[in-house]
């Protein structure tokens, strides 16, 4: 078999830390070729060496069998190397048409030939599948959107061998469900793909081969069909791991939030949640499923105190918490995992253990009567880390150092800890690999089980599903109906996401024992 | 070499390569660096009277590097420092010459008068970036016109049509005749205690208080401050409060130390232009200040010596200055230097 | 260890010779600098010409500057030089006032002396001019050369020295005809030359005609107007009149020249003549001398033929007036509120 | 003064008083739009006034009325090299670019003081007697209204300022470069793995901001002062930062807050002649223009945006 690509015991060093060593990967023509491993196991690194923004320190990489050094992304980029990276590299306030063309601009007697540009870019998305508005701005569009605007960015360059370094976690089920099929269509036009993702049913799905990295080292290849996910979990962590989180039956008590008719705008102006009424009680977990930009970050931005709400009413252990500053919020019993961790859950220059205190800093012990005591914040900080099994060379250590993984498990532990009522967590297990994902689906049922409520707002269906002992379904603005997991299918929930109402697609059985499990007030 | 004496040796080498390139322009020049730079060393340790003036030059540097310092560590750029010490100038020496009042009194008083100036040019920046999100860098140049030439109007109003204030009460000054015996006339005052208590002050504020805490949390990222309950625009503002309340202080310590008397300024000071490069020297933190302050006064003033004792144009110094600031500021290339120095001695 | 030492070993001997060599003097600049071209220039060539005059050398035990960078070193500077052991330290500038009086105070065996205001110390000579005086010939010269019956004036700061000016020069422009509309305009800055341009921008377009400007190096900007004006138009009636020193070559245009006259304020002559008095024995301690048009301390410079042979004999004669006292120019202008 | 003639001594006093400040606003958008921070503005401003200056007044019998010309392209050369200090220290050396900007203003007007002294023997050079030229614009100038208000007795390098505001304006959102260097401020990494040279992209931008800093201050020498000396600059590269922050990083924002700094300046400046201003204290008057600013700012500019990457250095690889 031919190989296009072939990274040969590759070294990378950062500092004194090997981030990859000795690791193997041979990528055939026309295949897609996962890439698996924890998080930290030094994946996007090894992708990185091949992309040209990292030097290895040994190995040696060659391009459809000729060696070749790889010193920058533009040598990367005309051996038609094309990635898309992790976290995005979008330039966001230039349009779609000026991200794709940068760096290899068409030009018109000097000028940017923007327009001519802008049409080639729709062409080449409409033979790909791929809709996006050339001239819209990257930070108005959708993170799928942006998704599918990156790849554009290879396509355009002309790229022959495809790195997509964890596309799909961020991506709701159904772009994922389109990316998959944009895939495969790149497959059969002789491209050539590597793709990380930690989704074990991802790679199951689409790819022919497997190459799996622990800790930096190369544990070997296998062909997909001969493995299953859990051969390969295992194989990547080094020990077992189990997939469907074990629970017991719920037991909900009285109410503890209660929303009625709310109304909220986005920061543009716009109408985002049109009269949502849901109600969460205690002793139980709450997802909503719903596709992303259906109301879910404005709800959730409401029931914290972080924006205005328009009309209606919030209420948090019997108490109207509408308009409150966040601050009262949270002493009324609130935690939260936020969506997106860096920008809203850590301060990432701040160490582990101010992180820890970030929500907790003012109140005695950590500090009395402004004055802060940062032996005892360290000593939470342990208390977390361990508990929480946070990995970190210690409190000190900034918490930008600490990978996606371990800052998650921080935010978490901190939020926890706090020993809420109720636990809002959006989107917990973004980007994380599975035995973190495992770890934290437990201390949410945890956290049920000790008579807590959690509201789960996630975009995989699996997870919901999973971990979720109602679920509401979100659709424009409104929760549209609440199922119970048990008795729905991952389809039904798909097509209520998707703004069906339920009679049109559910048997009658069904339809009842929601009515039963659910709260009669939310439902409309 | 450890990380420790890496950092520690970085600064130094800095200075080093400053004054090795100062040497060259000297060279080039044709003037003698040795007679030079004996004569910098001489301008600010020669004896007990160059060692007062020193110090004396170092006092508002500290408080207008702090200025600049914390305003940086809650992610806000204050180049109003000049401004704010403008308008703590005025408020101390009118307090000095207005009141009666016992020293243990009338001190404290002129020195709060001067923080309260100050803070209260700083509120308006504060205040606006935080009301309207405007930028605090252009409303903080055009804060310093303001002060300029509101403190040259108030000064005529104060002092009867005068271009200078009456000279402040003997109860009101930082002067002090054993400060004066010990170095021999020098206008050394008690300013630099001011000065070092204040450096306390920030570190414990930054250190110690949950509102440090705060401060540094929202200068870091404020969307997370915000999530945490912290309200973002009262630390925006009580930061330019505290840092126009530090500039504030450095204009008392011309007040009431330096000078004993405002007058009608043709220009800014420079004082508080310089506590930029102050603050940015010591790496935005206290001790750092103190270390930058002390640099840059000891250069400067001992420049003085330059013209008079080796010949040397004062302007050659300020070169000398500027390339020193350069190299602190290139510290991660000497930083890389080390490093690499250091492998090949581990390889071997 | 030779740079610094050289004034050491030379310091020694004279201060021991001190009898029996000319007393050594040497000035603190202000914020200035010797050279520039005003003021610390003119005090400097007083105390050169009376060095080379006694012989003595631009060293300790001879005559010496320091040029201050800021103003808080005003005082170690004038500690300094008391310390090489000067017999006589000027400070050069009002600025410089509370300097020279605390280190009077502090080194009373050292004589002082202060160019442009008072410090009452025995040990210190305060020199004082009459610019209003000058400013007086420079007001008839303009209400005499005018065509508009519009004068202007261009002040730097508000301070008691420029208003001296701008009182002489209204009273020299209301002597010869009180009619005469003096625009006054101070920009508040020595050293904004866009402001002066605008002030004499606006003041040329509202019929202006001369402008004496009193504002340093705003003062540059009122050329820069006049000259455009002149460039643009040869025939165009515009004039300067310079301050301090003969501001001539400033004003030079093409094959023309837009500077009228300049009023003199001679800092050296003071200067000189002070030092002279203290090596004399007769040094002005705890005195104040005023040095007006009687004492050649003021004066207007040659009008390289602008003004006309019969208005220079008429301002001579006012001249002669106000040296002999017949007319007594007032110091402040009228209050304005 | 009827209205028509302050109008008249107003706007034409706007321009003369904005041009410095535009085409140094302009560089520093240049520089700001790469990611580096500019505020060795004034210390650029000082070396272009400064080479300007000599330059004039040693060639003024070559160049005859080129000679200003000339100058201000000599001007914007040798700021343009002395930038590149600025450049290494903030691009290659990853120094505080606010530093390093400190040192750029305290080494420009040390060298430019020293090299007066070293030639002049004294602190300030002679006067020019070749400055740039104010023109009357055949056939506008005769336009009713807009011809005296606009065309007569304007400088040569006023209208050069507009010019390059424009081309400004071109370059960065109508050319290549200019998608490269707004994409390099923003996000340098996204642009490198687009195969953009980060590092020669700033000091591309650096470079033109030294360039045009010159041109402001020799602009500004040749127009107002005349000579140069240590006060001759003196804030014009801050007001010029702040032009830049107020135009809110764009070229033609940057134009207009210049021009809107002048009309203050020029409205002060003129009150004495407008009948309402006329009896206001002296002091409301000079800190009329700076009032305004923040008041103009706090009331209908508000929030502006600094490009993301600004004052950050660029490492390969640094999430
Ligand atoms: N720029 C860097 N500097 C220092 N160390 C780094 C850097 N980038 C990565 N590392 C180290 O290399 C290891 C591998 O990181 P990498 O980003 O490749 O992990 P990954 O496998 O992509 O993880 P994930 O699944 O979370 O994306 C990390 O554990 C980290 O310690
Ligand atoms: N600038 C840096 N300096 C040192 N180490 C770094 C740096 N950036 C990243 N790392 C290291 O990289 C490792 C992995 O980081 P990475 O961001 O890939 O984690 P991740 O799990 O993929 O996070 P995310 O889910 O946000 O992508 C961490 O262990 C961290 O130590
Ligand atoms: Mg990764
Ligand atoms: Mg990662």
């Amino acid at each position: 078999m031919e190989y296009v690509i072939e990274m040969l015991n590759i070294r990378k060093e950062f500092g004194n830390f090997v981030a990859n060593d000795n690791i193997t990967l041979q990528l055939e023509k026309g295949e897609i070729h996962a890439l698996l491993g924890e998080n930290g196991a030094g994946k996007s690194t090894l992708m990185n060496v091949l992309f040209g923004l990292y030097q290895p320190e040994g190995g040696e990489i060659r391009v459809r069998g000729k060696k070749t050094d790889i010193t920058d992304p533009n040598v990367a980029n005309n051996l038609g190397i094309g990635m898309v990276h992790q976290h995005f590299m979008l330039v966001e306030n230039l349009t779609v048409t000026e991200n794709i063309i940068l760096g290899n601009e068409p030009k018109k007697r000097g000028m940017l030939n923007i327009k001519d540009s802008a049409k080639k870019v729709a062409e080449i998305s409409k033979l790909y599948g791929l809709d996006v508005d050339p001239y819209a701005k990257i930070e108005d569009i959708s993170v799928g959107m942006q998704q599918r605007v990156e790849i554009l960015k290879t396509l355009y360059r002309g790229a022959e061998i495809l790195i997509f370094d964890e596309p799909t976690a961020s991506l709701t089920p159904q772009e994922i469900e389109e990316l998959i099929g944009i895939m495969r269509k790149l497959i059969t036009e002789g491209k050539s793909i590597i793709l990380i993702t930690h989704k074990l049913q991802e790679i199951m799905d689409v790819s022919d081969r497997v190459t799996v990295i622990r800790k930096g080292k190369g544990i070997g290849t296998v062909i997909t069909v001969e493995t299953n996910p859990e051969k390969l979990a295992t194989l990547m962590v080094g020990r077992q791991v189990t997939f469907k989180t074990e629970k017991g039956p719920s037991h909900p008590t009285e109410e503890i939030l209660h929303i009625e008719n709310l109304v909220v705008e986005d920061y543009r102006g716009i109408e985002k949640v049109k009269g949502l009424n849901l109600s969460v009680r205690k002793g139980e977990i709450v997802g909503i499923a719903g596709i992303d930009g259906n109301g879910q970050s404005e709800l959730i931005e409401a029931i914290t105190g972080l924006r205005k709400v328009k009309s209606g009413k919030i209420k948090l252990n019997s108490k109207d918490i509408t308009g409150k500053h966040p601050r009262e919020i949270t002493e009324s019993g609130l935690g939260h995992i936020p969506q997106d961790r860096h920008k809203h859950g850590l301060v990432l220059d701040f160490s582990v253990g101010y992180n820890a205190a970030l929500q907790s800093y003012y109140q005695k012990p950590y500090s009395n009567k402004g004055i802060m005591n940062y032996k005892i914040v360290a000593e939470k900080a342990n208390k977390i880390i361990q508990t929480y099994d946070v990995r970190t060379q210690g409190e000190h250590e900034p918490a930008r150092a600490l990978s996606g993984g371990n800052q998650q498990k921080l935010i978490i532990g901190r939020e926890v800890d706090r020993n809420p009522d109720l636990l809002i967590a959006a989107l917990p297990t973004r980007g994380l690999d599975v035995g973190a994902i495992e770890f934290i689906h437990k201390k949410l049922i945890e956290q049920r089980d000790n008579g807590k409520a959690v509201l789960l707002i996630s975009y995989e269906l699996d997870e919901v599903m999973n971990i979720s002992d109602r679920i509401a379904v979100i659709y424009d603005g409104k929760i549209v109906d609440t199922v119970s997991p048990t008795e729905t299918t991952e389809q039904q929930l798909g097509l209520l996401m998707a703004g069906q109402e339920k009679e049109e697609f559910v048997g009658a059985a069904t339809n009842d024992v929601v009515l039963k499990e659910g709260d009669d007030r939310d439902v409309k | 070499m450890s990380n420790r004496v890496i950092n520690l040796l970085v600064p130094i080498i800095s200075i080093i390569l400053g004054l090795l390139v100062g040497a060259v322009v000297m060279l080039f020049s044709g003037y003698n660096p040795i007679n030079g730079y004996i004569a910098l060393w001489n301008g600010v340790f020669e004896d007990s009277y160059a060692i007062g003036e020193t110090i004396r030059q170092i006092s508002p540097y500290i408080l207008a590097g702090l200025a600049v310092a914390f305003a940086f560590r809650t992610g806000l750029f204050n180049i109003g420092v000049e401004g704010q010490l403008i308008v703590g100038w005025f408020a101390a020496a009118y307090v000095g010459v207005t009141f009666e009042l016992p020293a243990i009194i009338h001190i404290p008083f002129a020195l709060l008068a001067a923080a309260a100036a100050g803070a209260l040019w700083g509120l308006v920046p504060g205040l606006l970036k935080a009301k309207f999100g405007v930028h605090e860098v252009i409303v903080t140049i055009m804060m310093n016109y303001i002060a300029l030439h509101s403190v040259n109007a108030l000064i005529k109003t104060v002092s009867g049509g005068n271009y200078k204030t009456d000279p402040i009460k003997e109860t009101a000054s930082l002067r002090s005749e054993f400060l004066a015996n010990l170095t021999d006339f020098s206008t050394l005052h008690y300013g630099i205690l001011v000065a070092l208590a204040m450096v306390v002050v920030m570190w414990f504020i930054l250190e110690k208080t949950k509102t440090g805490f705060e401060l540094k949390s929202v200068g870091f990222n404020d969307h997370a401050s915000q999530y945490a309950g912290m309200n973002v625009n009262k630390n925006i503002v009580l930061s330019m409060v505290i840092s126009g309340a530090f500039a504030g202080l450095g204009g008392a310590m011309e007040a009431l130390g330096t000078f004993g008397y405002m007058a009608t300024l043709a220009g800014f000071t420079g004082i508080g232009f310089d506590g930029i490069a102050v603050a940015l020297l010591g790496a935005n933190t206290p001790l750092g200040v103190i270390f930058g302050a002390s640099l840059f006064g000891s250069l400067k003033y001992g420049a003085g010596n330059m013209p008079n004792a080796a010949g040397i144009p004062i302007e050659i110094v300020s070169i000398v200055i500027a390339l020193i600031i350069f190299f602190v500021a290139s510290g991660y290339i000497i930083r890389v230097g080390l490093q690499r120095m250091n492998k090949k001695k581990g390889a071997k | 260890a030779c740079g610094a030492d050289k004034g050491k070993e030379k310091g020694t001997p004279s201060t021991s010779g001190k009898d029996k060599a000319a007393f050594s003097v040497a000035m603190v600049t202000d914020i200035g600098g010797v050279d520039d071209k005003s003021f610390n220039q003119s005090a400097w060539a007083g105390v050169e010409k009376y060095g080379k005059k006694n012989n003595l050398e631009k060293a300790d035990g001879g005559y010496d500057y320091l040029e201050s960078v800021g103003e808080a070193d005003y005082n170690p500077n004038l500690n300094k030089l008391v310390r090489r052991d000067f017999d006589l330290v000027f400070g050069i500038g009002h600025m410089m006032e509370s300097s020279v009086k605390e280190v009077a105070e502090q080194k009373p065996d050292t004589k002082f002396a202060i160019v442009d205001a008072v410090v009452e110390s025995p040990n210190v000579a305060s020199i004082m001019f009459k610019e209003q005086e000058g400013s007086f010939l420079a007001g008839v010269a303009a209400a005499r050369m005018t065509k508009s019956n519009k004068i202007g004036f261009v002040g730097g700061m508000t301070l008691p020295v420029i208003e001296r000016f701008e009182a002489g020069f209204i009273a020299g422009v209301a002597a010869v005809n009180p009619d005469i509309k003096v625009d006054i305009q101070y920009t508040e800055a020595f050293n904004k030359a866009e402001l002066g341009k605008a002030a004499a921008n606006r003041m040329y377009s509202s019929g202006v005609d001369i402008i004496f400007h009193a504002a340093g190096g705003t003062g540059n900007g009122v050329f820069s107007e006049a000259k455009e004006r002149k460039k643009a138009d040869p025939n165009a009636y515009v004039w300067v009149i310079g301050v301090d020193s003969d501001q001539y070559a400033e004003g030079k245009i093409d094959n023309n020249n837009i500077t009228m006259t300049s009023m003199l304020k001679r800092v050296d002559i003071a200067v000189e003549n002070v030092s002279d008095l203290a090596n004399d024995d007769k040094f002005p301690g705890g005195k104040t001398t005023t040095y007006g048009i009687a004492e050649d301390g003021i004066a207007l410079a040659d009008s390289h033929g602008v003004i006309p042979d019969d208005i220079l004999a008429e301002i001579d004669d006012y001249s002669k007036k106000i040296a002999a006292g017949e007319i007594v120019v007032p110091e402040f202008p009228a209050k304005k509120k | 003064m009827t209205f028509l003639e302050v109008l008249y001594f107003i706007v034409p006093m706007m321009i003369a008083y904005a041009a410095p400040l535009i085409f140094t606003a302009i560089g520093g958008v240049f520089s700001e739009r790469s990611g580096v921070v500019n505020i060795g503005l004034e210390g650029l401003m000082v070396m272009g006034a400064f080479s300007g200056i000599l330059f004039n007044l040693s060639f003024a019998s070559t160049f005859g009325a080129w000679t200003p010309w000339v100058s201000i392209l000599v001007a914007m050369i040798v700021s343009g090299l002395f930038s590149i200090l600025h450049a290494v220290a903030s691009i290659s050396f990853r120094a505080d670019q606010v530093v390093s900007g400190v040192a750029i203003n305290m080494l420009g007007i040390a060298i430019a003081l020293f090299l007066v002294k070293m030639i002049f023997g004294k602190g300030q050079t002679e006067f020019i007697e070749r400055s740039i030229p104010v023109l009357n614009i055949p056939i506008l100038k005769d336009i009713p209204f807009l011809g005296p208000l606009l065309f007569k007795g304007i400088y040569g390098s006023s209208i050069l300022a507009i010019g390059v505001a424009i081309l400004a304006w071109f370059i960065i959102y109508k050319t290549p470069f200019g998608l490269r260097l707004r994409a390099v401020g923003e996000h340098p990494m996204a642009a490198d793995t687009m195969g953009i040279n980060v590092t020669k992209i700033r000091y591309i931008a650096v470079i033109i901001s030294g360039g045009l800093a010159g041109i402001g201050g020799a602009v500004y020498a040749q127009t107002m002062a005349g000579d140069f000396g240590h006060a001759t600059i003196n804030g014009q590269g801050f007001m010029a930062l702040a032009a830049m922050i107020f135009g809110k990083w764009h070229p033609i924002g940057a134009m207009g807050a210049a021009l809107f700094f002048g009309f203050a300046q020029a409205l002060a400046i003129s009150s004495s002649g407008i009948d309402f201003m006329k009896n206001v204290p002296a002091v409301y008057l000079h800190i009329l223009p700076y009032v305004l600013t923040i008041l103009a700012l706090a009331g209908f500019i508000g929030r502006a945006n600094a490009p993301k990457a600004n004052g950050q250095p660029y490492i390969k690889g640094n999430r």
